[in-house]
């Protein structure tokens, strides 16, 4: 603490006389690794969009804080009716888009009927599809019923997805888009950066920066470099974990690491055998040691896991111990389901370095207790063809990424093909229950329910790892959905 | 002349469009969908088709490949299914720098091959001759990334001379440009230029190996002057052939080295729309790449004939 | 022997050929030992400078990076190999075909594919290829062979495009062989000199662009060492552990400067004449 | 006081001794002939006198030029003197002019070089210059490029960039070895013009007797870099010391003992109105191809035992000729027939027609398989035998046809590279001889000879046509080597044949006109000797 309090002192002494020297620094260049096709969130499941635009350009209903609770955002306030089928949304009044245009109800019912309509290009169309009907009441209240309550209405409502866009202007979004934030958009040199404005007729609190551009760096040693060179001013998501003990000890940086929605799993194909033998997707599990994953793969960052369930989360239950690293017991469970000698098996990895070094790493720990594994790396196409929907695959590595998604483990044609009727029952019972206390009941059961079947390897969550210039105030230290949230960032100057 | 250029030309156009074929073959082949690749995984089966629809996935090959290649003679590349603007926009805007930055790299490497190459050749043996020799040599064993990597480490993180990458934009001035592309420009150019070098120097060598280099000493003429009046414009021809070839190799091949420096260039371009799936985009750039290489292998030989006589007449 | 007497004389060919041996030594002795087990991580260990127990320090997995250096030189040098010998056993006939059918349609559609195939940018063809066929080793050794193909070809029917008006040839054509047997008799015994040395040089061109490949994620997967890919991993730790890309980065530019300089040395040994620009 | 005055000249290339002791003088206004054999050091004693040696030659001895000792001169000091005091004439003039300069250019650098003139006024020089060696403006402007010109032309360009400047010495060596006879007698006639003109010393360097004979004053010959005999060139015909000159000038006017005349009245060869065209490259897409005819309607017939000749040249059609007749190359029209037997190119001609013929080229460098031993090589037109013979068989035939040319037994396991031209050609005359063949087509078998090896060869040659009773067509540009040989001969121009008949009817009594300019125009020792009375 006292390490810290010099560090500071030091840091606005130099800020000092920086700022005698000239004004205060109005503009930010933030690195990002990944560019967007395009900038309209309702169109695409890339996140590089929403890291560009969400809550700076486009908002929703609802929207994501940085802790990843759920804040009022275009909708002051609501109302839910007692079955929970029926939401009525209060608007801010005096909204604009960027376009002059005002943002009304119909502007809601419109962007949300888009969104489900048979047409829909929206990569999140489930958030959608238990609306029923949308109607605009009036100018700033809006009413959606939904056809089954839905506990997590609120939830999906504040995704980037669900982002409000006007009819005038959303056929040009995805070159120009035009929302209701904080922010305009300005310029985008493609394949380079994206520059965004202030926008002076925003309806809340004005962002306190002037401008802000987007610098795309794809590759680490070359976001290392544009950092290291103060190219950039911050790099949210920094995508080498091996570099932040230098920048740590560099006192021009600031590092912050936080969580992300993201967990990472090795994910077994459960109808392919031997997989389909519980016993041996145990015997993976034991066979796996998470800390040298953790520490090889990501140079210690990320909280091991033993379900799929964010550990920042309340209803989250530790369950790391039930699937330990015991190569022994490993080894006796495969002797168990008739593979005393092992068995070979693939394991494609998709692009993200996780995957790839943590592929690696496995594949070594599993060959320890006799699994062979053959590595193919994939391209996200390829993975996608292949493992997403070919189901032609034993092994994964995976970070699933959208928040709340223990979901997924209801459906049975997900690519792991987790096929339980237990648990699709539990998840029907969420979908029912509005009482808070009911909802955690049923989450904790749920996550008991994965770790007990060993549906897959549990590794662990992804941290978010930002890098920024220390003079830089407001940036989001977690990363509850993809977002690069300018609203609140200032120099300290 | 006139014959020549035009059957050149009608041979030109029937394997760009060969090309044109492989090219689209070869990339329909491709697995992997842009359409679900843009959706990512929770898309639901029939979002994807809608957005296949909307992409004009959902014709027959041959439809796509007849609008691709008649498109392409108005200047209609189509549009790319992840950006969703006009290929040719896109195209555009990278071209700026694919383009400068071969140039730059040429002539860096130009600069650097004629006076080592020359001055190998002239005094052949000497100590001057070993060591750029030797140079040469190791620098056609560098791989250039991993030089690309060295320079960066060394210029941009230690010394700060230079930005780690990066491109300004040319609105952002000349020099500013310049200088972003520096960096990028000279790891392009060491292997080029040693080759270069090499090249230029065998090339003298053996023109002053040739009869007429004896009759210009005869003459009265010093060795040196031998070399600059008679033997130099000679031994141009393979010179020029390696300077167009490697043209050619900087326009396309610089993707690893756009990589390294995120230059928003051509290479980087198709390099990221391949796993995207965005395959119009990659037709369309590496049909350009192919033009480019065939284009440029017409202006070598009509330079050719610049420097040689002998090809000039042939009618 | 007197080849091996001006072989000992000719001072590139002797240090090319050594910093060859060296190389190609350590990736056959690999097959028998390393000194540490390359697919077995010690991640406690991993980062490890340069030391007496790891003479080239150890990777981000705590694997032996001398260890690794010497099983990569496998990878590298069987891909080059193979993807030669795919330009050679390919190649080579092409050329002696269009050679020997001069101006003929066959050699017309020949020489035109090979300059389509040349048009191409390789890179690109060879990140198509795996994106259709998925990265390992094979598609990396068919992406450069492919590119090998033509460079035989030309050099192929060239050479022996001159050797076809050579009296000798003639007087086989009196004799009243056919083209083949001219060809397997007369050309190709006189332009082997040639494609040995091309061969040399194509060879480091190989271990070049698999190194490339590989760097870009296209090579050999792991488990494999490879030498690309040691340094694309390296790549975020070279300013803080240098030793990871300086070991892989020296292994690739000392055997490729051996070959050329053996590839050098070969052709002033082998025949004078030969003694033409090289690319 | 000699002009140019060399004594006792020693050269050395890395140590390998090239010229020993040569002495020689020359005196302004008179033509010197250096004669000598290949390997002879007569183009190496030219080179030390412009000091253009080749890296790692050692000089010694004494060079004086007007006086002056060149080979105490700096590399500056001689290259004022070369150009402007010595000029220097070259072998092949294909080669010898940069091609991507134009000649006014190339001529008027001579000038530009040595400080003489500024360039306008180095441009008329040139331009006068052009005018004196023959190529008139109109003609031939200051702008043309070598590749615009005949070889001959090309040559007239070397003399005028060596004369620019007037030098008082002028080096020839071999200036017209490769041109042809009747170019060649235009270019010595230059020669001896500008040498009366100018009152310089030229230096001409031949293998050709009868070239120098026809224009030394004075004439020296060199064997194995030494200079064996020299003196006035009367004097030294009439009285030869040495014998080396006296087997020279026996070689140079040797004629082989023909045998007794054995043609018989079976046509062996008969070529009936052949004509060979070659398709030009169209002038535009459209147009038509255009044809160049390099065989116009030739007819003849070879009998059985009979020599014939076949004289032209170079591009006169003779070579494609020759290859239509061994069935390499198809005919556009007419026919080609052996004992009866019409000939067709390619693999569909009958193994029995291609054995009754076979063919000895010029180069003996270029007509061997070097990757070969001798044995292969000989042999390899058995592979036209039904069955091949093998084994011991095979061995015997390959051994007589070496020893019936005069080589060993021991020579099959040798590579082709370890023999002398001579022994090459010899050879090469086994394998044509292996099958016994009926007809042998000799393309210019001796021209690359020296002239003491192609003395022996034609011995030979008619030594195994008496004895196996073999019929020769005989192709030649050289007249002297035909009319030695030959029954019968054939004059061919532009691919046709102008004259027909008895060797000596032809020679000495010429019919057409094309044949007496050819007659008139080769160096002859015979006809110089006479006509100088000696």
């Amino acid at each position: 603490m006292k390490h810290l309090s010099i560090k500071l002192a030091m840091a606005s002494a130099l800020a000092i006389t920086a700022g005698m020297a000239s004004a205060q620094t109005m503009d930010i260049t933030i690195g990002l690794q990944l560019e967007p096709p395009h900038l309209d969130p309702t169109g695409a499941a890339a996140g590089a969009i929403d890291s560009v635009v969400y809550a700076n350009i486009f908002e929703g209903l609802t929207r994501f804080d940085a802790t990843g609770a759920i804040l009022p955002a275009l909708a002051k306030s609501w109302t839910i009716s007692d079955d929970g089928l029926v939401y009525t949304f209060n608007l801010q009044s005096g909204v604009k888009f960027h376009d002059g245009t005002s943002m009304d109800s119909e502007d809601v019912k419109f962007s949300l009927d888009r969104a489900r309509s048979e047409d829909s290009t929206n990569a999140q169309k489930a958030l959608f599809t238990g609306i029923d009907t949308v109607e605009a009441v009036d100018a700033t209240t809006v009413r959606v019923t939904l056809s089954a309550p839905n506990g997590a209405f609120l939830f999906n409502m504040a995704w980037g997805d669900a982002v409000i866009v006007a009819p005038e202007s959303i056929d040009n979004a995805k070159t120009s888009p035009i929302g209701t934030g904080p922010f305009t958009f300005t310029n985008w040199v493609q394949g380079d950066n994206i520059t965004i404005t202030k926008n002076a007729d925003y309806w809340g609190t004005p962002a306190r920066l002037d401008s802000a551009t987007f610098k795309f760096i794809s590759d680490p040693v070359a976001a290392f470099a544009a950092v290291m060179a103060e190219d950039v001013d911050a790099f949210p998501g920094y995508p080498a974990p091996e570099n932040l003990p230098q920048f740590e000890a560099d006192s021009r940086f600031q590092v912050l690491v936080g969580s992300t929605e993201g967990e990472t799993i090795l994910a077994i194909n459960n109808k392919m055998p031997p997989f389909d033998n519980v016993k041996v997707r145990e015997a993976v599990a034991h066979a796996i040691d998470r800390q040298a994953i953790i520490d090889g793969a990501m140079f210690g960052l990320g909280t091991p896991i033993g379900t799929h369930f964010a550990p920042h989360n309340p209803d989250y239950v530790d369950l790391t111990s039930q699937s330990n690293y015991d190569p022994e017991l490993s080894k006796s469970l495969l002797a168990e389901a008739g593979y005393p000698d092992g068995f070979t098996t693939t394991l494609k990895l998709p692009p993200p370095s996780y995957a790839r070094r943590g592929g690696e790493i496995i594949a070594a720990q599993l060959r320890e207790v006799g699994i062979t594994v053959e590595i193919s790396n994939l391209e996200w196409a390829q993975w996608l063809e292949q493992v997403f929907r070919g189901y032609d695959f034993g092994l994964t590595i995976v970070s699933h990424t959208e928040p709340m998604d223990i979901g997924i483990y209801a459906r049975p044609e997900y690519y792991f093909q987790y096929d339980s009727a237990a648990f699709r029952q539990l998840m029907d019972d969420l979908n029912a229950a509005t009482d808070p206390d009911a909802r955690s009941a049923i989450l904790k059961s749920a996550q008991r329910m994965i770790a007990d079947d060993y549906v897959n390897g549990y590794l662990f969550q992804l941290a978010s790892t930002t890098v920024a210039n220390a003079n830089i105030v407001g940036l989001w230290q977690n990363a509850p959905t993809q977002a690069t949230d300018l609203t609140a960032v200032y120099w300290n100057d | 002349m006139l014959r020549y250029s035009l059957k050149r030309l009608l041979s030109l156009g029937l394997s760009l469009l060969a090309a044109s074929a492989v090219i689209f073959l070869a990339i329909e082949v491709v697995p992997g969908d842009p359409a679900s690749y843009m959706l990512g995984i929770n898309a639901q089966p029939d979002t994807v088709a809608a957005l296949r629809a909307e992409l004009g996935l959902n014709v027959s090959a041959m439809e796509r490949y007849i609008t691709w290649v008649t498109g392409m003679l108005t200047g209609d590349f189509g549009v790319s299914y992840t950006y969703r603007t006009p290929v040719v926009d896109m195209i555009g805007d990278r071209i700026l720098i694919s383009l400068p930055l071969a140039i730059y790299a040429l002539t860096l490497s130009t600069l650097i091959a004629f006076p080592a190459g020359i001055l190998a050749a002239s005094k052949r043996g000497s100590a001057a001759d070993v060591s750029i020799m030797g140079a040469t040599q190791l620098g056609v064993a560098i791989p250039n990334f991993w030089f690309a990597m060295l320079l960066v480490v060394f210029f941009a993180i230690n010394l700060r001379w230079f930005s780690a990458g990066g491109f300004p934009g040319w609105d952002k001035g000349f020099f500013v440009s310049m200088k972003a592309l520096t960096l990028p420009a000279i790891s392009l150019a060491l292997p080029q230029a040693s080759i270069l070098a090499r090249v230029m120097r065998s090339a003298l060598i053996d023109t002053m190996n040739e009869d007429f280099i004896r009759t210009a000493r005869a003459k009265g003429l010093t060795k040196r002057q031998a070399l600059w009046r008679h033997a130099l414009r000679n031994a141009m021809i393979p010179v020029l052939t390696i300077i167009g070839l490697q043209f050619s190799f900087l326009l396309a091949g610089a993707i690893i080295i756009e990589n390294v420096f995120f230059l928003p260039g051509l290479g980087r371009l198709v390099f990221q729309s391949i796993p995207q799936r965005d395959l119009i985009v990659v037709e369309s750039v590496v049909m350009l790449l192919v033009f480019a290489v065939v284009v440029v292998t017409f202006i070598v030989d009509i330079a050719y004939a610049a420097v040689d006589p002998r090809l000039r007449g042939r009618s | 022997m007197d080849f091996v007497k001006s072989a000992l004389r000719n001072r590139s060919f002797m240090i090319g050929a050594i910093l060859a041996a060296i190389f190609v030594g350590a990736a056959l002795f690999s097959f028998l030992w390393t000194p540490f087990d390359v697919t077995k991580l010690d991640i406690p260990n991993k980062l490890q400078d340069p030391s007496a127990e790891h003479w080239f320090g150890t990777d981000h997995f705590g694997r032996d990076i001398f260890s690794m250096i010497m099983v990569g030189a496998r990878t590298s040098i069987a891909v080059a190999v193979v993807a030669v010998g795919i330009g050679i056993i390919l190649g080579v006939p092409l050329g002696l075909a269009a050679a020997a059918r001069k101006d003929s349609l066959l050699d017309e559609i020949i020489m035109r594919t090979n300059d389509l195939v040349f048009a191409f940018p390789a890179l690109l063809i060879a990140i198509m290829i795996t994106a259709v066929f998925g990265p390992s080793a094979i598609n990396a050794i068919i992406a450069i062979g492919i590119f090998n193909i033509p460079v035989f070809a030309r050099l192929t029917r060239g050479a022996a495009l001159s050797l076809w008006t050579r009296d000798f040839v003639l007087s086989a054509r009196v004799a009243g062989k056919n083209a083949t047997r001219i060809s397997i008799e007369h050309i190709l015994p006189n332009i082997l000199n040639l494609l040995i040395v091309q061969g040399s040089i194509q060879f480091s061109l190989g271990i070049l662009a698999e190194a490339g490949l590989s760097y870009v994620g296209l090579g050999a997967q792991p488990p494999i060492p490879s030498w690309g890919r040691m340094l694309a991993e390296s790549q975020t730790m070279i300013s803080f552990a240098p030793h990871l890309a300086i070991f892989p980065g020296m292994a690739i530019v000392l055997t490729v400067l051996g070959l050329n300089l053996m590839g050098d040395g070969l052709r002033d040994l082998l025949d004078p004449r030969l003694r033409r620009s090289r690319t | 006081m000699s002009f140019l005055q060399i004594e006792n000249l020693n050269m050395s290339i890395y140590g390998i001794p090239i010229l020993k002791d040569v002495s020689l003088s020359a005196v302004k206004g008179q033509i010197i002939g250096v004669i000598g054999e290949s390997g002879s050091g007569k183009s190496m004693t030219a080179y030390s006198v412009m000091n253009l040696l080749p890296t790692g030659a050692k000089v010694s001895g004494k060079i004086a030029l007007d006086g002056q000792d060149l080979l105490a001169k700096s590399e500056a000091q001689m290259c004022a003197i070369r150009g402007s005091d010595i000029g220097m004439i070259f072998q092949e003039p294909m080669t010898a002019l940069n091609p991507v300069k134009t000649i006014g250019a190339q001529v008027a650098e001579t000038v530009l070089i040595h400080g003489n003139a500024e360039r306008s006024e180095a441009t008329a020089i040139a331009r006068d210059t052009l005018n004196r060696v023959g190529l008139p403006a109109d003609q031939f402007p200051l702008t043309r490029y070598p590749h615009e010109l005949s070889g001959g032309q090309r040559q007239r360009v070397v003399i005028a960039m060596a004369i620019a400047l007037r030098p008082k010495l002028l080096i020839a060596d071999e200036p017209t070895t490769a041109l042809d006879v009747t170019t060649q007698a235009q270019i010595l006639d230059l020669l001896k013009t500008l040498v009366a003109e100018d009152g310089m010393c030229l230096m001409l360097i031949t293998h050709d007797l009868g070239v120098v004979a026809e224009v030394a004053d004075h004439i020296v010959i060199m064997k194995g870099g030494e200079v064996v005999e020299s003196g006035e060139t009367h004097a030294l015909f009439r009285n030869m010391q040495h014998p080396y000159t006296k087997a020279l000038f026996a070689a140079s006017s040797h004629v082989p003992d023909k045998g007794a005349e054995r043609a018989s009245k079976t046509p062996l060869l008969e070529v009936r109105n052949a004509i060979r065209d070659y398709i030009l490259p169209r002038k535009s897409v459209f147009g038509k191809p255009q044809k160049f005819r390099a065989v116009s309607d030739v007819s003849f017939t070879l009998h059985d035992g009979e020599n014939l000749g076949l004289v032209g040249e170079s591009g006169c059609g003779k070579s494609t000729l020759t290859r239509a007749i061994l069935g390499l190359e198809a005919l556009q029209g007419g026919e080609i027939r052996i004992h009866g037997v019409p000939v067709e190119a390619g693999t569909h001609m009958p193994r029995d027609l291609r054995r009754k013929m076979q063919v000895v080229f010029q180069d003996p460098y270029g007509s061997f398989n070097p990757r070969h031993k001798v044995a292969r090589l000989v042999a390899e037109p058995l592979h036209l035998l039904e069955s091949e013979p093998k084994g011991s068989e095979r061995a015997k035939a390959v051994v007589d046809a070496l020893i019936s040319v005069g080589m060993q037994a021991s020579d099959v396991d040798k590579y082709i590279h370890e023999f002398s031209g001579g022994q090459r050609q010899r050879i090469a005359i086994a394998r044509a001889l292996i099958l016994r063949p009926d007809l042998i087509i000799l393309d210019e078998a001796v021209s690359a000879l020296d002239v003491s090896i192609r003395a022996q060869i034609l011995d030979l040659l008619a030594d195994l046509s008496s004895r196996l009773n073999l019929s020769y067509l005989f192709i030649s540009h050289d007249l002297s080597v035909v009319r030695s040989v030959t029954d019968r001969v054939m004059v061919m121009k532009a691919g046709k044949i102008v004259e027909y008949g008895e060797t000596e009817d032809v020679f000495t009594n010429p019919q057409h006109d094309y044949t007496k300019t050819l007659i008139a125009a080769a160096p002859s020792l015979q006809d110089a000797l006479e006509k100088e009375n000696i």
